[in-house]
């Protein structure tokens, strides 16, 4: 009688088991969606000599010389198309980018999370002369005293370096937010399969935070202070990018690569955001409604939040230094959108167009909405990268034609050998990502954090990777922006482009609109 | 035509009911009485299915089924203690209600309802004010006249006169006469107040301890004091009177 | 009797709470009705679990961060004080809301550079008038309509109020939202759980007691007849207000804990849903019952957390649907909940009667 | 004038899709005397059910529709069968459906290919046909007519099933005094059952009628009920006329500060607050003897 309620727990636990296993099934499916079989991709791709080669031609386009996955491809290949060969079931998921090496990482000097390498640090590299190729030649033995066994800080061993990435592939955006992390994954996979960063691999451990910022914060803490990871990279959950970078500020993590969307992230010593700032966004935008379209009177519909407001105040802030007029403002969540009352005051105001920063999900439902009452502001509608997805067309069906969002890169319409690189590295592993602006940046993330190691040689420390990262000039993937840092000053992108949902046969597609400005605001 | 046979009930280990007898004949009305604690409401809602019983229930020589939508069906109807009308309907609807396990649909509710409202005229003034908002003895009233509608062949009426004025209770004993007189329903009346039942039954039964100590005629106990109060309180002359009975 | 008059006898009832406390050790073991296999395990029972609480976030290292067991904490706070409503039969959906208002709360210290030693009283203070408000508007309500209207309000306190003062989900940036800095001393989640533990250990105590005073024994009487609690001369508004206050301020700290945990909090931690569910963990750990609060904050902080870690964050999809089974098990086979299993196992440890 | 026009159509449309997800609520507390927290839950769960048929599997959309709407009623009559039966109050049926409204969220996300695709475009047949309405500068889409359509015939419709049918004659019984009921021949057994099954299927139906005007979206429909059950308030959780009227007021009190009084941020969202206070209020001058409060107290 009583050994039932034993069951009940017995019976929960192997739920709960089950349901963890369950996943990894599910990341598979995910991982088929995108045309990957199994995993451990190609983690025999025989990087040798290449790997030496390749990596930092840094103040140049790396142009079509690369192709490093040239012969490695064969890993990727085989399950691409076919059928549910669910390959190899346990190393799917999330675990690690490169097969195996993580045992290696039980090495780790026990304490001292902080970087004890402060007094090490080679503070003799100011200028920014380094950024191009003496990185490759120096494997300098013996240039710092503890990489006796590689082991030259938390997380670095000699043949492996363990980095934290954390995506979204759950929760309310998990529909967009994976191609970000897929991207980055793609990225660092593609770094490994060319050799490495001065022979170690890149260990990846992959968190999901369902865009909820306990759940990402967990994660980061969960990766910094018990998995030990050397840094974070490519991070773009804004939930949890935000309150993550105090926290790399206070544990000395650094942190390469998050959106940089909300603009607490640039008050980060630890952190190096690649993404455009929405106020930036927004000051491009208005700017060029005003000139090229004219626009005189606007409503705006923005996400109450705090980059949302300040979306807004850029957008106000240009138009009506321009002679326009913010006529309609109105604030939306994502459990009351209120798209129907714009719509209302912004006919009744008689707006010229209609400035939108909400995801895809918003958007679609203000122009469905919009078409169905027959109406569209004569200017139409036009906002930030929030929504620039292939999957905004999908949902917005025709009626989003005429739509415009801004990239924070070179648009994907344009064929220029930085994004056929980035293209083909990505597709390489994930091919049916959806490309965005943000994919980019993880791409040009997980490039700049291996670039960048690869500058440090064999001594890789915290300290020396954040005043490398610091003293990083012009780097240019070719995809628009050269990225530059200084101590103090992240602000490193804010060069947006626009591109309009145009007709292409029978679908919507994005095509550029060939405007590129940059908000110079930042600068310092 | 109702006819109980060492009728047991309890609830759960406690034994309520020891074996109890009763007969109510067509058109009779048949009082209990008994004191507090006795069995009379236990065996009203053993016989109506509302709990698990032994013994026999026989209508009209045919066993009773056990169970409580069943019984009704059959014709013997229930008015429970504490006057349970469905507080949140109208009147009209808790008589609809009762009409309910003859198939009562509202095309000829009216038609069945005519005789009830003609017995209660004061139901039919208030036939669409809330039921909960009714006056104690309105309530009554109401229950009785649902049981009535089912057209039952007994109605089981289990403590009509609680905590109502004596007023009320002279004007709901005529009711029950003129039912049984106009509609020809059996009524078997339970009630601790012996006094008022005993004035409209035919014959009556004295329980005590879950056991039927006295049977006979209404009239006599209503003039044999003696009788009534040695089976409320356990004397000889109960147990004598009991033994009488046989 | 009146609003002091229950003060007083709460104070009582804490200072006699005290008195046990310090003589509990020698009492329980002297008591001669307990077999000696009772009296061992009670004490190993208690040893192992003080020295587990002690050094929890170490030995669960294993496991996953101290944020785990830090989160856990705040969870069983906030179910503690969903708990306390139980006491007058009450379901409360506020507590949600009146964390944010705690998180408000921090901040305003902080800008107005309070010393740490006096920000959490003033956070409890400051949820006062907050809960009377609460509680005015509340006081007619009953049941569904009661757990209806505290939904309304946390709905309107999270629309109307955080996400403008916090913003929406702290995703799309958190640029307006104010950072809050932990105090030296817990600088790590580790010494910040600590911290935790003795507010939690703090409050939980101040629950027994009043629960096991004459206060106590009030709120039961006013659950169960409140007719009959007034026609003995007691104000069942005053224990209302009261009860209402006291979760009111159990939740307001531990929403101070959790920014202090968290560093900053996005309104969209404190969506009115979310009240739903820590609903349901109270259910789930048994309502009304500190011991189950705090099991519940364990079973639905702590352990999805570890688990999350554990299964490299495979298992973030899954806690909404092994919550919701585990309430469902809990709520049809102990309907007691996870303090009454809790109650059970202990009884065949002791070997008593069950 | 159009403005204002435009303003009580939105009004009314919001209004409609507020009492729809409303009735069903109502029905099930007013029958049951259980306080259905699943409501929305299942009504996702439902739609998703059809979305993944129509729009992933290409069935015809009233066949999707149809098992949709089947899928919910199956799962109303498991849980009357496995868990209502078997809980002895309403309370902790409550607390049940507290946990049916976790485990049906919980299988919106498991379930990898509806999980990673959260908004999710899920047309009728009518979508993108419209109404243009003379005077008002505005068009009124076929779906927000068939979700008016809808909210009025079921609100006749259970209006007539409550106080003219048989069966919803016996659902009420049941839910006043069980015991009685089984004097007057009701069988609570059977009664139950279809109360679940009706009231999920209208969730199901609900949450397909809002999709093609809203999206399949999880986030918008739960905050949807959340108000829609502050709207129940109003009706004391059993009138029906009273929680439509109370819905249609909330919706137009909303539009028109949207619309008209923007500046005055957040109070749009204060309004299902407000309004309670007022029904408070007004229950207060006028006290009419809350028979809700009353039933329950007997329950």
């Amino acid at each position: 009688m009583r050994s039932w309620r034993g069951l009940v727990v017995f019976a929960v636990l192997l739920l709960v088991s089950a349901a963890c296993n369950g996943s990894s099934a599910q990341r598979d499916a995910l991982l088929r969606l995108n045309g990957v079989g199994g995993a451990g991709t190609g983690g025999s791709a025989a990087p040798d000599q290449t790997g030496a080669a390749v990596p930092s031609d840094s103040g140049v386009v790396p142009s079509g010389a690369p192709s490093v996955g040239g012969p490695g491809s064969v890993g990727a290949s085989p399950a691409a198309g076919a059928a549910p060969s669910f390959g190899t079931p346990a190393a799917g998921g999330r675990a690690s980018a490169s097969g195996g090496s993580r045992s290696a990482s039980s090495a780790t000097p026990g304490g001292a999370p902080v970087s004890g390498g402060g007094g090490q640090a080679p503070a003799a590299r100011p200028g920014a002369a380094a950024s191009s190729a003496a990185s490759a030649a120096s494997p300098a033995p013996g240039a710092a005293p503890a990489q006796a066994n590689g082991n030259t800080d938390v997380g670095v061993t000699a043949t492996s370096i363990k980095v934290g990435h954390i995506g979204i592939y759950s929760g309310p955006v998990g529909y967009v937010g994976q191609n970000l992390s897929l991207a980055a994954r793609a990225t660092l996979q593609s770094i490994n399969d060319s050799g490495g960063v001065n022979g170690r691999k890149l260990d990846v451990l992959v968190r999901d935070d369902g865009w909820d910022g306990t759940k990402g914060i967990n994660a980061a803490r969960d990766l910094v202070e018990r998995e030990k990871v050397f840094a974070i990279c490519c991070t773009q959950s804004v939930s949890t990018t935000d309150p993550l970078t105090a926290y790399a500020d206070q544990q000395k993590v650094p942190n390469v690569g998050p959106d940089g969307w909300g603009l607490v992230q640039y008050g980060g010593q630890w952190s190096w955001p690649l993404g455009v700032p929405a106020m930036s966004e927004a000051r491009v935008l208005a700017k060029w409604q005003v000139e090229k379209q004219g626009v005189k009177k606007a409503a705006l519909l923005h996400l109450n939040s705090p980059t949302g407001q300040s979306f807004r105040d850029g957008y106000k802030e240009v138009l009506e230094k321009m002679g326009g007029k913010l006529e309609v403002v109105q604030a939306a969540s994502f459990d009351d959108p209120g798209t129907t009352t714009l719509l209302a005051r912004a006919r009744a105001a008689n707006v010229d167009t209609i400035a939108i920063y909400a995801d895809s999900g918003i958007v679609a439902r203000l122009m469905r909405e919009a078409a169905g009452q027959g109406y569209k502001p004569p200017k139409g509608f036009a906002g930030s990268t929030f929504y620039y997805f292939n999957v905004t067309p999908e949902l917005t069906g025709p009626a989003g034609e005429g739509l415009i969002s801004s990239s924070h890169w070179t648009p994907h319409d344009q064929d220029t050998p930085g994004l056929r690189r980035y293209r083909e590295v990505v597709t390489k592993y994930y091919p049916k990502i959806d490309h965005t602006a943000w994919t980019v940046t993880s791409f040009v993330g997980a490039n700049l954090f291996a670039d960048t190691l690869k500058k440090l040689g064999l001594n890789v420390t915290r300290q020396r990777l954040k005043d490398a990262l610091d003293s990083t000039t012009d780097y240019d993937l070719g995809l628009g922006t050269k990225v530059s840092f200084r101590p103090g000053q992240h602000h490193a992108n804010t060069a947006t482009h626009l591109v309009q949902l145009m007709r292409e046969g029978d679908k919507l597609a994005w095509k550029s609109i060939g405007y590129d400005d940059r908000d110079a605001t930042f600068d310092k | 035509m109702l006819e109980v046979r060492g009728l047991t009930a309890g609830y759960g280990p406690v034994v309520v009911l020891r074996g109890i007898d009763l007969t109510v004949g067509t058109g009779e009305i048949v009082a209990m009485i008994g004191p507090n604690g006795a069995g009379k409401t236990t065996t009203l809602n053993a016989v109506a299915g509302m709990l698990p019983r032994g013994g026999d229930v026989l209508l009209d020589g045919e066993p009773l089924a056990s169970a409580a939508e069943q019984v009704v069906r059959r014709g013997v109807a229930l008015v429970p203690q504490g006057r349970k009308v469905f507080p949140r309907m109208s009147v009209e609807e808790n008589l609809f209600m009762g009409a309910y396990p003859r198939g009562g649909t509202w095309r000829d509710f009216d038609r069945r309802a005519e005789p009830i409202f003609s017995i209660f005229p004061r139901l039919a003034e208030r036939r669409a004010q809330i039921a909960g908002s009714l006056s104690g003895g309105e309530q009554q009233m109401l229950v009785i006249g649902r049981a009535l509608l089912s057209e039952p062949k007994v109605v089981m009426i289990d403590e009509l006169s609680l905590g109502l004025a004596p007023l009320m209770v002279e004007t709901l004993l005529d009711t029950i006469v003129r039912f049984n007189r106009e509609l020809g329903t059996a009524c078997l009346l339970v009630e601790q107040a012996a006094t008022a039942a005993l004035e409209i039954a035919g014959s009556a039964y004295l329980l005590r301890r879950g056991e039927v100590v006295y049977h006979g005629p209404a009239s006599r106990l209503r003039q044999d004091v003696d009788v009534l109060h040695g089976a409320y309180f356990g004397t000889a002359t109960g147990t004598a009177a009991a033994a009488g009975r046989r | 009797m009146s609003i002091t008059d229950v003060t007083t006898d709460v104070e009582r009832a804490v200072q006699g709470a005290i008195r046990t406390a310090a003589s509990s050790v020698a009492s329980s073991a002297t008591t001669p009705a307990l077999t000696r296999r009772a009296r061992l395990s009670r004490l190993v029972g208690g040893v192992v679990l003080a020295a587990l609480l002690a050094t929890l976030p170490f030995t669960m290292h294993w496991a996953g961060p101290a944020f785990a067991v830090d989160y856990g904490l705040i969870v069983a706070m906030a179910v503690l004080s969903i708990s306390v409503l139980g006491w007058i039969g009450e379901i409360s959906l506020a507590p949600v809301a009146q964390m944010g208002f705690g998180v408000v709360a921090v901040n305003v210290c902080q800008v107005h550079h309070i010393p740490f030693g006096f920000t959490l009283p003033i956070v409890a203070l400051s949820s006062l008038p907050i809960s009377l408000l609460l509680a005015a508007f509340t006081l007619r309500l009953k049941g569904v309509s009661f757990a209806i209207a505290t939904l309304a309000f946390a709905y309107m306190a999270h629309k109307t109020f955080f996400l403008e003062y916090l913003g929406t989900y702290g995703a799309f940036g958190g640029t307006g939202t104010t950072q809050v800095a932990r105090p030296s001393f817990v600088r790590t989640d580790e010494s910040m759980y600590y911290l935790e533990l003795a507010v939690l250990i703090a409050v939980a105590l101040v629950c027994y007691a009043i629960n096991r005073s004459r206060v106590g024994a009030r709120f039961t009487a006013l659950r169960e007849s409140e007719m009959a609690f007034s026609t003995l001369g007691h104000p069942p508004a005053a224990y209302r207000f009261f009860a209402i206050c006291l979760s009111g301020a159990i939740a307001t700290v531990a929403g101070a804990l959790f920014v202090y945990l968290q560093l900053q909090v996005p309104s969209n931690l404190l969506l009115p849903a979310q009240a739903i569910l820590f609903f349901g963990y109270a259910v789930a750990g048994g309502l009304g019952s500190v011991t189950g609060a705090l099991a519940a904050g364990a079973v639905f902080g702590a352990i999805p957390k570890y688990l999350e870690t554990l299964t490299k964050s495979e298992f973030l999809n899954y806690d909404l649907f092994v919550i919701g089974l585990v309430v469902f098990v809990v709520m049809m086979k102990a309907p007691g909940g996870l303090a009454e299993i809790g109650r059970r196992v202990w009884r065949r440890v002791e070997g008593s009667p069950a | 004038m159009s403005k204002l026009l435009q303003t009580v159509i939105i009004g009314t449309v919001t209004g409609s899709l507020y009492s729809l997800l409303a009735l069903g609520m109502v029905l099930v507390y007013r029958t049951t005397g259980v306080l259905n927290i699943a409501h929305g839950g299942i009504g996702v769960m439902a739609g998703f059910v059809a979305w993944d048929l129509v729009q992933l599997r290409h069935w015809p959309y009233y066949a999707g529709l149809l098992v949709g709407v089947s899928f919910a009623v199956l799962v109303g009559l498991a849980f009357e069968r496995f868990v209502v039966r078997r809980l002895p109050n309403a309370g902790s049926r409550t607390v049940a459906t507290l946990g049916l409204f976790l485990l049906a969220q919980g299988v919106v996300f498991v379930v990898p290919w509806w999980s990673n695709n959260s908004a999710q475009v899920f047309p009728s047949p009518f979508t993108g046909r419209v109404v243009s309405i003379p005077g008002a500068d505005f068009a009124v889409s076929y779906d927000q007519i068939v979700l008016v359509g809808t909210v009025v015939l079921l609100f006749l419709g259970l209006q007539f099933l409550l106080r003219r049918t048989r069966l919803g004659m016996a659902m009420r019984a049941v839910s006043d005094d069980p015991a009685a009921s089984r004097l007057m021949g009701v069988r609570e057994e059977l009664v139950a059952p279809v109360v679940w099954a009706m009231a999920f299927g209208i969730a199901g139906l609900s949450v397909m009628l809002i999709a093609p005007i809203n999206l399949l979206e999880n986030t918008s429909i739960v905050a949807f009920t959340l108000k829609a059950l502050a709207v129940t308030f109003v009706g004391g959780l059993v009138s029906l006329p009273l929680t439509v009227l109370g819905a249609t007021v909330l919706a137009l009190l909303e539009a028109f500060t949207q619309i008209y009084a923007a500046d005055i941020r957040g109070l749009p969202s204060a309004w299902p607050f407000i309004l309670m206070v007022a029904v408070l209020v007004i229950r207060l001058i006028r006290p009419t003897k809350a028979l809700d409060e009353q039933a329950l107290a007997a329950a």
